[in-house]
């Protein structure tokens, strides 16, 4: 809904992509993109509970970043996993990046709901997790970028 | 004794008319040139306001359109441009300052159509600013 | 007539040579008085040329200097500006304008001294 | 004294009135994608910013007319009409983004989705239009933005590497794995953010609303030349703390709450509220601006009677189009549409139509039958013709980098 889907439609629209993407070379830029928004989210939200850690915000405040923050991943996920895999390769990153970002929404959801119920103190623990998974993304997308 | 002499485009076109009272009474979107009847040069014998006068100013059909709807909105016979006789005029500068009200203008119909059916029905429409 | 029947209208010699476009029209304050204003604007002239934006710019007037990239962009608008007296005007029709002077007579047009 | 606490209150409005929307997205994304190598393009337009407006509004204090009426004058009927075309879209798209801005900063203060603000948040964008004095209205809002110096105290109170910041921005570099035609997209739209034209229609008709005579001129450079630097500073801060915080992390921020960030870490709670009743403020103001510049442009070039400064009855026609300029603002942010992009888009688009208001405006400020002995000094001019090159180059660049950089993204 918000930025990053717009950002990967503007993408889709300006590439031409209705159709199958006919080069695995526009395919792997399309997922290192993805990656990189969604390492940008997870980021976000490890941002967030450093400052939950710190007893710094609202739990509101923070509710409203982390629910921002899946956003994010899963709509860039959902945009990524509508766009036809051009052939074999492209499958290995598709099944790849699915993985990790499915990684990235699983615990973002429940960073989520955890903030939602009020339960700030369990935020670090469930987000003990996400430094590695946002390390993974960035380097995917470093790597197909 | 020579007059003054300016140029209709840089000095006269597309600028405020402002009234008596210093309110803002339109543009001018033209001039009308009347032969005088004893021959000679023709005259500046007023000016022309709305968007049935800038319709023409345009051209080409967004001209045209512009006039049409002037038209349209015009009361059935009076399809010509609001007109402003030279008579009030006081003097030209940065705007033309005329010497009579805005209210005693025929460019003012459309404003008071506005008003009278609009934004007066609002709530402190006609509270003063201060 | 109105002030846009002239503007923009092409101007014609007897040779059928074009002088142009009519940019802007010449006015002077010396007819029978109206009103508050005073004497009446009197049409002069029309100033005719092969280019329209530069004219309205109002670089043509001698007091007018800065900045100099707008003056000298303007003075290259409208460079072949030429002013054709009324009465050498013969018909005003849609869109074109009869003169009974050659056009390689015509001057150019005197700077304003001001507004 | 009371001419000092005048001159004080406009310089206090002028810094709070500088950033908008639009500075807070483009200072917040261009810190976090390029760190500081942008921050010059930010004085860059702040000084072409001071140009622009302290002509803008020497021309209205001594003629008396407005930006778009001086437009009209001078381009003529057909030309100006298609420049109002675009400066008016442009200053509604800008609107629509100040009325979602405004939304999204009491979305993150109270949690309730920004959508359902937004009709609250237009009613009440119309409702100071059509009731509140002008100068009470500028003052309040000026001053309420103030609160995002609090993003300059956490900077402060963090105590970052100075110099490195400072090395940053005096030695700027396009960053690895970064294209050249994407740092340049980012820096038009940080100029476009700088240099909004609707910052210089409202401060051109606003030096009418107050009825500026020759003997504010001195206010007027004072406001201009004072205020708007220390706006840029202000939206500088904020491009520091997406350097310091955002951009180390991979993080590009889409929302406002991730502008709020570096804010929130470094001073707590209190100064996220702070912060966020400078959003409001800021935004709420810019609201203001686009949604009365709305009709101060078409006003203009009809020659209607605009203005607050007489009864809305009087500018019937005026108040129309803004009502409706609000109205549909706040529809296009319904239609859900995200507004950080609206205002992406605002602000790239306000760099390209920058030569459209700026050109009329550097003519009639030499034009002595306007402008008397005030006309343009030979340095004013100098300067002037500079950017006027510039912005014409920024305006034939910035639709193909558009296109090729796919919008910066």
């Amino acid at each position: 809904m918000r930025r990053s889907t717009a950002v990967v439609g503007v993408l889709l629209l300006l590439g031409g992509c209705t159709g199958p993407v006919r080069s695995v070379n526009v395919y792997e830029s399309k997922a290192g993109r993805t990656a990189e928004v969604a390492a940008s989210a997870v980021q976000t939200a490890l941002l967030a509970v450093e400052a939950a850690d710190g007893g710094k915000a609202h739990g509101r405040y923070l509710t409203q970043v982390l629910v921002e923050a899946e956003e994010d991943a899963t709509s860039a996920q959902g945009t990524f996993d509508a766009i036809q895999p051009p052939d074999r390769r492209a499958d290995a990153l598709r099944v790849r990046l699915d993985g990790l970002l499915g990684e990235a929404t699983e615990n973002l959801a429940e960073l989520r709901i955890a903030a939602r119920r009020g339960h700030l103190a369990e935020l670090p623990e469930l987000a003990r997790p996400l430094p590695e998974v946002a390390e993974q993304l960035a380097s995917f997308a470093e790597a197909h970028g | 004794m020579a007059g003054r002499v300016l140029d209709a485009g840089l000095h006269l076109l597309d600028r405020q008319l402002v009234d008596r009272d210093g309110r803002l009474a339109g543009k001018v979107d033209d001039l009308e040139l009347t032969f005088p009847d004893g021959g000679g040069p023709p005259r500046v014998t007023a000016i022309l306001v709305g968007p049935a006068a800038l319709g023409r100013r345009l051209g080409g059909r967004l001209g045209a359109w512009v006039e049409a709807v002037a038209n349209r909105l015009g009361d059935g016979e009076d399809r010509r441009p609001a007109r402003v006789s030279f008579a009030v005029v006081k003097r030209i500068g940065s705007a033309v300052e005329l010497s009579a009200p805005k209210a005693e203008l025929e460019t003012d119909r459309l404003e008071a159509w506005t008003r009278d059916h609009v934004i007066g029905h609002l709530p402190g429409a006609s509270d003063a600013p201060d | 007539m109105r002030l846009t029947d002239l503007l923009g209208a092409e101007v014609i010699d007897q040779e059928g040579r074009s002088a142009g476009r009519v940019h802007d029209v010449r006015l002077v304050q010396d007819g029978p008085p109206v009103g508050g204003f005073g004497a009446s604007l009197r049409v002069a002239g029309l100033i005719v040329g092969a280019r329209g934006i530069g004219a309205r710019l109002g670089y043509q007037r001698r007091h007018v200097k800065g900045p100099w990239l707008v003056r000298v962009l303007a003075g290259w608008l409208f460079h072949d500006g030429r002013y054709v007296e009324w009465d050498r005007v013969q018909t005003v029709q849609p869109d074109r304008i009869l003169i009974s002077v050659p056009v390689r007579d015509l001057s150019q047009p005197e700077a304003l001294e001001s507004g | 004294m009371k001419r000092f606490v005048a001159v004080a209150l406009g310089i206090l409005t002028a810094i709070g009135g500088f950033v908008d929307i639009g500075d807070i997205v483009a200072n917040a994304e261009t810190g976090a994608r390029f760190g500081m190598s942008l921050a010059w393009v930010v004085v860059v337009g702040v000084i072409g910013i001071c140009l622009f407006a302290e002509m803008a509004g020497r021309v209205a204090t001594v003629s008396g007319r407005a930006v778009f009426d001086l437009v009209r004058e001078r381009l003529g009927a057909r030309v100006a009409l298609v420049n109002l075309g675009a400066s008016f879209f442009i200053t509604f798209l800008t609107l629509a983004a100040e009325i979602g801005g405004v939304a999204l900063a009491i979305e993150l203060a109270t949690s309730v989705n920004y959508l359902l603000w937004v009709p609250i948040v237009a009613f009440l964008v119309w409702l100071v239009v059509w009731r509140v004095k002008f100068d009470v209205m500028e003052n309040v809002f000026g001053l309420a933005g103030l609160a995002l110096v609090v993003a300059a105290v956490a900077l402060w109170r963090l105590g970052p590497d100075w110099g490195g910041l400072l090395h940053g921005a005096t030695h700027p570099a396009v960053p690895q794995g970064e294209s050249h035609p994407t740092w340049w997209f980012f820096a038009i739209a940080l100029l476009g953010a700088a240099m909004t034209p609707y910052e210089v229609f409202f401060f051109s008709s606003g030096a009418v609303e107050e009825g500026w005579s020759r003997a504010d001129l001195i206010t007027n450079r004072l406001n201009v030349y004072l205020g708007f630097p220390l706006g840029g500073l202000l939206s500088l801060t904020l491009m520091a703390g997406a350097t310091l915080f955002l951009e180390p992390r991979g993080i590009q921020p889409g929302h406002l709450s991730q502008v709020a960030l570096p804010t929130l870490l470094v001073l707590g709670k209190l100064g996220l509220a702070v912060l966020l009743v400078g959003f409001f403020a800021a935004t709420f103001g810019a609201a203001l601006e686009t949604g009365l510049s709305c009709g101060y442009s078409i006003a203009q070039y009809f020659g209607f009677q605009w203005g607050k400064f007489v009864r809305p009855a009087d500018a019937p026609r005026f108040h129309l189009i803004t009502l409706v300029s609000i109205t549909a603002g706040a529809g296009l942010v319904l239609t859900t549409v995200d507004p950080i992009t609206v205002t992406e888009y605002s602000i790239v688009l306000s760099a390209a139509a920058l030569p459209l208001t700026y050109f009329p405006i550097l003519v009639v400020a030499n034009d002595p039958d306007y402008m008397g002995d005030k006309v343009n000094s030979w340095f004013t001019n100098a300067l002037g013709s500079l950017y006027l090159v510039l912005l014409l180059v920024v305006a034939v660049a910035t639709i193909p980098l558009m296109i090729l950089t796919k919008a910066g993204s």
